[in-house]
């Protein structure tokens, strides 16, 4: 069964199908229905996903391009379907949640969802692909539909921010395509398929010059240290469905592709260059935490904090442990639900009241219990509290990073103190202290939002306390990605017998 | 040795009317001195073996060529000096460093490649010059003169397009003169009618003569500024169109300058 | 001894202990999730889920007496929580028992005492939800058989402590200090999460059974680096020196909540991971050491800054802090220690949740009134909360066969014993303690009426005396009931180990009398100042020592002036640093190169004559260069 | 003897060169580039001499063709200038720029 493909195709064609429905409320309950369909048919391909069966399942491969060796190859191993179901899991809430956000301006509804939808296909290619030239067209192709969220249905500087994240993207996109160019000439395979390419890259040198036009564009993607200053104007400028899917999934292609590319394929060089990213990574946890304290806007707050935890994740891809690894894979997943929740309420906050500035608001609490318990809810899981599963992931990624690097991983710790300082800073600036007079009659969640939100926190929770599902799909993935990248666990100093483990 | 002797009067020619080509204010005088250059080369094709060249140069070249200059030239205005002041920053300087610099070049450049005395077209001319050039044209380079007489072709039709202006607004029939004629008059008080033509006064048909108006006076009207001005300078012109024109002058000084006087060059 | 091998188990109440945890966080759900509809019968079921964990626990407990002495450490494997890392399961013996019973017995009582202290609060469902949030993340605290279970409750404590001090959060006041005690909680989180890091990294398990196993393999393994770092968490929870400038601050949060939160239980922790990881701490001297040592810090720092606060939470927030220092200095001992340090705890729990309770039905009568120099001369009009509260204060000052004598003398004793400077340091301590409790009942219950004009006290109802009268009954009898014949530490030995010889008990040893002469001293003084004497209303300019207690010996000022103005400080300047900075490279890159084309621009200037110039000195350039290379 | 026929074209290619740079009115720069044109015709009848074969007539005389074609063109163009400007000055047709 070609699973994939058809996940795609629906939501291609239920992107051409919204626009060709007349009325926006129409096109609306269309797209969420696309949206539905689709998560179901992920379940679908999900429940069907065998963990322990071999690396890459429900594969599809024909050739595309036949004088180039470019297939169209796609299939699923475990981190790239948790990523798969994140996004597919994500669509249908953003599209419930921006059910006002388009009629703003003067474009039409009804291309702000089928763009969603576009991105959505787009979502589950890059994911799915596994020919590094489908990967690359995916990888840019992304940015067409988000440019055009961002451009036409963003805020005040729309403009400014969607023109900058492209080309900020683009930058690094051209890297990229000279060193898939490189790779496909130097291995002259006459393939693009990626399971090909492995090891064939031998002199370390190469591998060198390759991982770098790699590793910058996913810096960019998921923006590493210098290359963040995108994320904050396109995320506070995006609306807020397009700034969740945004952050949510679009950065994760950006880890995803270090954690499949950069690392598999020029293991060397990820050897080489290790000790750089974890500090890059190590100064944006830190640098992240500190600006995100220092924000006035609330939506460049949360866009910080995302910078922030880009550099947890990137911390553990690099930090070549199973826990590491498997913690920063997880971390992707929850980063999504716990950013994507903190957006939408804070969308909400800002479609009520229509300001982004913090110090607009005050006291919301007293007039808007619901949504101010959704929003601590959500930050809590922002500065990952157990219990959340948000911690599970942080506690992984940073047990993993000390099992091999003992001060990054401390000097990371202390981003946990910061988080804590910036979230609950913001919630008491916004929700506690007396009621402004501008948020006295701010209404409560409606029904709407109260479904936006809720599966998200209930999402949280279970994996909070159940994290062990997606642990089970994910573990073998990254065991086999270690294994390529021949990287051995540290053993412990005092081996305890499995059983009291 | 009569070769050497033409060459360097003809050099000396041509370089001197290149330079005056340049550097002359009215650009008559530049059309002319192009032509010299050119009969100048003409003559050293023909000592160069290229009769045919010699001919072609002078015939169309200078004929036709630098006819139609001198056509253009009278359409645009034949004395219009234009000043030698230059309004570009830094364009005299640079072109003149470029020239030298540009001749130095080629001298060099032509100085110091090794040449050996040169054939000579005695035998390429065997059968004469003008048959051996047919010869060639029409087999080795007929392709190409086939283009180029496409070329010319367009190159007129090119030309009567760009020269050729459309007419905005219909052609003005009798009838609408002679209305705008009545609205004129009706405006500033021209008379409406021709003027009289010269030669048709009572006493003498002759041009110089003003018409006489039923009260004894003489018309002003009638009166041929050009030739006034000519008797004027002679000092034989009649002393009643002399107080004519006295009186015209002082009204025109009166309401401004009037009617511009004649051959002033428009534009600049 | 060493501690008793942990015995899989599965069956009896026991087997279900994990109700225990489960009822409360129901309760807590229910209420959070119902909404309106449950504010009619909210706090009845909070009580309920308190009562019925106290019941589950009492029930293990009694199945676990059951047992013999050997057999009495019972694990329950739950699930597996991160695979690759640990398993989940709750570890009931007779140290973890000890803490369950104490919680939610005091628990029990406290969330019946609030039935009637937040009576005509609107938001009281909220309230009990949050109790009930708290008994449920507690009792993991207590349960769990492994480090990261821990640190899940030890983190949920904490934002039960955050939403029960803001619980007002209208008032500024309470939202920062909320905000304060969860931030200087996660420092000390922070340490604990770092130790929990390097025993994963040392033993690859973080399962107390784990730990003891690979301690028993040996190998070289950072004691001293662990411990010190457990040390900084336990400071962070239970509000020791480097980090106890929360504590005060955390009264801000209803009454109930500081006797629950910040008396009896949440403040403990610290002291029960120490006890807790004790094979880990007794490996290494030096941590012991800085334990002991941190433990008489805070202990004269409470006490000192007890002595001059004139808010009666405040005052006792001092003396919970000071006591938590002698539970410290005795969990630093070693196996010695640890039974009278868990002994005093629970004693401790006792008493100060019932002079909390006292302190809140006072306040409760002087219409939320905390100032004690507004109070004097309660002791008629409020009989019953003044016996239990006068019963709680005996206990605390170590009187004579009350609780406290026991429990406090017997840390001193060992402390004495393990190390004569701590000891007698402790023993300053206990004088100290003596003068400001004794000016805290003084000041409330005797002397003339300060009263406010509107102020009319009056007995508090019977739902909040009789917790009252039950905590002050276990003030009294809980002491003598622990310490006599070593009950304590016997029951205690399976769990955390006892030393070989057990202490004997001797009523009038020479450190006992010295430190109940000195407590006498401190009362008479304190008699002399302010029992018989005028108590002024408006508190006197006093010298540098009270100001310098009344700032709580400028902790605050410390932390604001060595993190919190650098903090802000560089937060703005990372913000600036990232909006010029990087963004403005980022800009001006951009205006480069739009400026750069803007020049560009101007050479096309429109005359023909110019470009004329550059063919032409383009073709002289080309001509040379030709040349150049030609003659190359 | 060749060398100063090239010397000659040489020279008048620069003065026609510098003629087109420096003069302002649009038919005389038309005449310098005539000149330019004619030098090198000259050039080239000296190579065809100096080599000996009559390709270098035949190329002068395409040059002719050409030229004369140029001629009617660019003086079409001053005109239609002229009529639309009154004014055959090269620097007052200078709209198309920056």
């Amino acid at each position: 069964m070609p699973w994939l493909s058809i996940l795609m195709g629906v939501s291609v064609l239920g992107a051409l199908g919204v626009t060709l429905v007349r009325n926006d409320k129409l096109a609306k309950q269309f797209t969420l229905g696309v949206s539905l369909v689709v998560l179901a048919l992920a379940i679908a391909m999900a429940v069907g996903f065998n963990p322990n069966g071999d690396k890459f399942q429900f594969v599809e491969k024909y050739v595309w391009i036949r004088s180039f060796g470019v297939h169209y190859a796609v299939g699923v191993d475990g981190i790239a379907l948790v990523l798969i179901l994140l996004s597919v899991v994500l669509v249908p809430i953003v599209v419930l949640a921006s059910w006002h956000d388009a009629e703003a301006g003067k474009r039409s509804v009804r291309t702000y969802f089928s763009l969603l939808l576009v991105l959505e296909a787009m979502m589950i290619g890059v994911f799915a692909a596994t020919d590094v030239f489908l990967f690359y067209v995916f990888f840019e192709a992304m940015l067409i539909p988000m440019y055009f969220m961002i451009g036409s249905y963003g805020g005040a500087q729309r403009s400014y921010a969607a023109v900058k994240f492209l080309l900020y993207s683009l930058f690094g996109g051209l890297l990229m395509l000279v060193a898939v160019i490189a790779l496909y000439s130097i291995a002259d395979k006459h393939t693009f398929m990626f399971s090909d390419l492995i090891g064939t890259i031998q002199d370390v040198n190469t591998q060198k010059w390759l991982f770098l036009g790699f590793f910058i564009a996913f810096a960019i993607k998921a923006p590493l240290w210098p290359f963040h200053t995108w994320l904050p104007d396109a995320a506070a400028q995006a609306p807020a469905g397009a700034a969740v899917l945004l952050v949510g999934v679009l950065d994760k292609v950006g880890t995803y592709g270090m954690l499949r590319f950069c690392l598999e394929l020029f293991p060397d060089a990820a050897k080489y260059f290790t000790p750089l990213v974890i500090t890059l990574s190590v100064i944006g946890i830190v640098y992240g935490a500190i600006v995100a304290i220092g924000q006035t806007d609330m939506k460049r707050l949360i866009a910080y904090t995302s910078v922030s935890h880009f550099g947890f994740i990137a911390m553990g891809v690099f930090a070549m442990t199973t826990n590491a690894g498997a913690g920063a894979t997880l971390y992707m997943v929850n980063h999504g639900f716990s950013t994507g929740a903190l957006f939408l309420i804070a969308g909400f906050l800002i479609h009520r009241r229509g300001s982004q500035y913090i110090a607009d608001y005050g006291g919301v609490q007293k007039v808007a219990p619901v949504l101010a318990g959704t929003f601590l809810v959500a930050g809590l899981s922002s500065l990952s509290l157990p219990g959340l599963s948000t911690f599970v992931s942080e506690f992984m990624v940073l047990v993993g990073t000390y099992q091999r690097y003992l001060v990054p991983a401390i000097i990371a710790t202390t981003g946990v103190v910061l988080a804590a300082i910036y979230v609950l800073w913001m919630y008491q600036r916004t929700m506690n202290g007396p009621t402004a007079e501008s948020v006295k009659k701010l209404p409560d969640l409606s029904v709407r939002e109260k479904w936006v939100i809720a599966p998200l926190l209930a999402l949280l929770l279970v994996f909070g306390f159940y994290p062990k599902p997606l642990l089970d799909m994910i573990h073998p993935a990254v065991k086999s990605t270690l294994t390529t990248v021949q990287v051995s666990d540290p053993a412990a100093v005092v081996p305890v017998a499995k059983e009291a483990q | 040795m009569g070769e050497s002797i033409t060459f360097w009067v003809l050099a000396v020619v041509s370089v001197a009317a290149a330079l005056g080509l340049v550097f002359s204010r009215r650009a008559v005088y530049s059309a002319l001195m192009l032509g010299v250059v050119m009969f100048s080369l003409a003559v050293l094709y023909a000592v160069q073996d290229a009769p045919f060249l010699a001919a072609v140069q002078i015939i169309v070249y200078t004929g036709a060529v630098m006819m139609l200059f001198l056509f253009v030239l009278m359409l645009v205005g034949v004395d219009s000096s234009d000043s030698l002041v230059e309004t570009i920053r830094g364009q005299r300087f640079w072109a003149i460093v470029a020239g030298l610099g540009f001749a130095v070049l080629l001298g060099l450049g032509i100085g110091n490649a090794a040449l050996t005395a040169p054939v000579g077209l005695a035998d390429a001319n065997a059968g004469g010059n003008v048959p051996a050039l047919a010869a060639l044209i029409f087999t080795r380079h007929v392709f190409a003169f086939e283009v180029t007489s496409a070329l010319l072709i367009t190159a007129a039709l090119g030309a009567m397009v760009l020269a050729h202006r459309e007419r905005t607004e219909p052609k003005p029939t009798q009838k609408d003169l002679s209305r705008a004629r009545f609205v004129l008059f009706g405006q500033t008080g021209k008379n409406p009618a021709p003027l009289p033509g010269p030669g048709t006064y009572a006493q003498h048909n002759a041009i110089d003569m003003p018409a006489m108006l039923p009260d004894g006076t003489v018309s002003p009207l009638s009166v041929n500024r050009v030739v006034a001005r000519y008797e004027a300078s002679e000092g034989k012109l009649a002393p009643e169109v002399e107080r004519i024109l006295q009186e015209e002058t002082v009204s025109e000084r009166a309401n401004g300058n009037g009617a511009r006087p004649h051959g002033e060059e428009d534009g600049e | 001894m060493e501690p008793a091998e942990i015995i899989q188990h599965s069956g009896g109440v026991i087997g279900a202990s994990w109700l225990m945890i489960a009822l409360p966080l129901l309760g807590a759900a229910i209420l959070l999730l119902g909404g309106r509809r449950t504010d009619r019968f909210g706090h009845l079921l909070g009580v309920a889920m308190s009562v019925a964990a106290f019941v589950v626990a009492a029930l293990a407990f009694f199945q676990l007496l059951g047992f013999a002495p050997g057999e009495r450490r019972r694990g329950v494997s739950l699930y597996d929580l991160i695979p690759g890392i640990t398993k989940i399961g709750l570890l009931v013996d007779p140290l973890s028992i000890s803490f369950c019973l104490l919680i939610t017995f005091v628990g029990s009582l406290i969330h019946i005492y609030s039935i009637g202290y937040m009576a005509h609060d609107p938001a009281r469902r909220r309230f009990f939800a949050y109790l009930n949030l708290f008994v449920a993340a507690m009792l993991l605290l207590v349960l769990a058989d492994n480090y990261l279970g821990l640190y899940v409750g030890w983190e949920g404590v904490g934002l039960a402590s955050y939403l029960l001090i803001g619980f007002w959060q209208h008032k500024p006041s309470a939202a920062t200090a909320a905000k304060k005690a969860f931030i200087v909680n996660r420092v000390g989180d922070f340490g604990l999460a770092i130790g929990i890091f390097t025993i994963f990294a040392t033993f690859h398990s973080v399962s107390y059974a784990g730990v003891a196993d690979g301690i028993a393999k040996g190998g070289s393994i950072p004691f001293t680096a662990i411990g010190l770092l457990l040390l900084l968490g336990a400071c962070g929870k239970s509000a020791q020196l480097p980090l106890q400038s929360w504590l005060l601050d955390a009264m801000e949060g209803p009454t109930p909540v500081s006797a629950l939160i910040h008396a009896a239980t949440m403040v403990t922790a610290g002291v029960y991971l120490v006890v807790r990881s004790g094979p880990i701490f007794q490996a290494t001297d030096t941590a012991q050491l800085v334990v002991t040592i941190v433990g008489v810090a805070t202990l004269l720092a409470g006490a000192i800054i007890g002595t001059a606060k004139d808010d009666i939470k405040k005052a006792l927030a001092g003396s919970t802090m000071s006591q938590i220092g002698y539970m410290m200095l005795a969990a630093g001992i070693g196996p010695a220690g640890y039974a009278f340090a868990i002994a005093h705890l629970i004693t401790h729990g006792f008493f100060k949740a019932d002079m909390f309770l006292g302190a809140g039905s006072v306040m409760h009568a002087m219409n939320d009134e905390v100032d004690m120099r507004k109070y004097g001369g309660l002791r008629k009009l409020m009989p019953i909360t003044f016996v239990t509260f006068f019963i709680g204060y005996l206990a605390i000052i170590g009187f004579p066969l009350l609780s406290g004598y026991f429990t406090k003398d017997g840390i001193i004793e060992t402390a004495v014993e393990h190390n004569a400077i701590l000891g007698w340091l402790a023993v300053l301590g206990a004088g100290i303690t003596g003068f400001y409790m004794s000016r805290l009942v003084f000041m409330t219950f005797f002397g003339k009426k300060r009263w406010e004009a509107d102020a009319h006290p009056h007995e508090s109802p019977a739902v909040m005396t009789w917790p009252l009268i039950i905590l002050s009954v276990g003030a009294v009898v809980l002491g003598a009931f622990l310490v006599l014949g070593n009950r304590f530490m016997i029951f205690l030995a399976p769990a955390v180990g006892r030393p070989e010889e057990l202490p004997s008990f001797a009523p009038f040893s020479p450190t006992g009398l010295v430190t109940l002469a000195l407590v006498a001293v401190g009362a008479g003084f304190a008699w002399v100042r302010y029992g018989s004497a005028e108590v002024p209303a408006v508190a006197p300019r006093g010298s540098f020592l009270t100001t310098f207690a009344r700032r709580d010996l400028y902790g605050d000022a410390l932390n604001e002036a060595l993190f919190m103005r650098p903090g802000q400080w560089l937060t703005r300047l990372a913000v600036f640093f990232d909006n010029r900075g990087i963004d403005g490279l980022v800009n001006s890159l951009a205006a480069l190169i739009g400026g750069t084309s803007g020049r560009m621009r101007k050479v096309q200037t429109g005359f023909v004559r110019s470009y004329a110039l550059s063919i032409f000195v383009g073709a002289a350039v080309l001509v040379g260069a030709w040349f150049v290379v030609g003659n190359l | 003897m060749t060398t100063h026929y090239l010397v000659l074209s040489a020279l008048l290619f620069a003065i026609g060169g510098v003629g087109v740079l420096v003069r302002r009115n649009a038919i005389v720069v038309f005449m310098c580039v005539e000149l330019m044109l004619n030098a090198c015709n000259l050039a080239f009848v000296t190579f065809a001499r100096q080599n000996g074969n009559l390709d270098g007539q035949v190329i002068a005389f395409f040059v002719m063709i050409v030229a004369a074609a140029e001629v009617v063109i660019g003086l079409a163009i001053i005109v239609t200038i002229f009529r639309t400007r009154r004014s055959a000055s090269v620097d007052d047709a200078s709209l198309l720029k920056y």
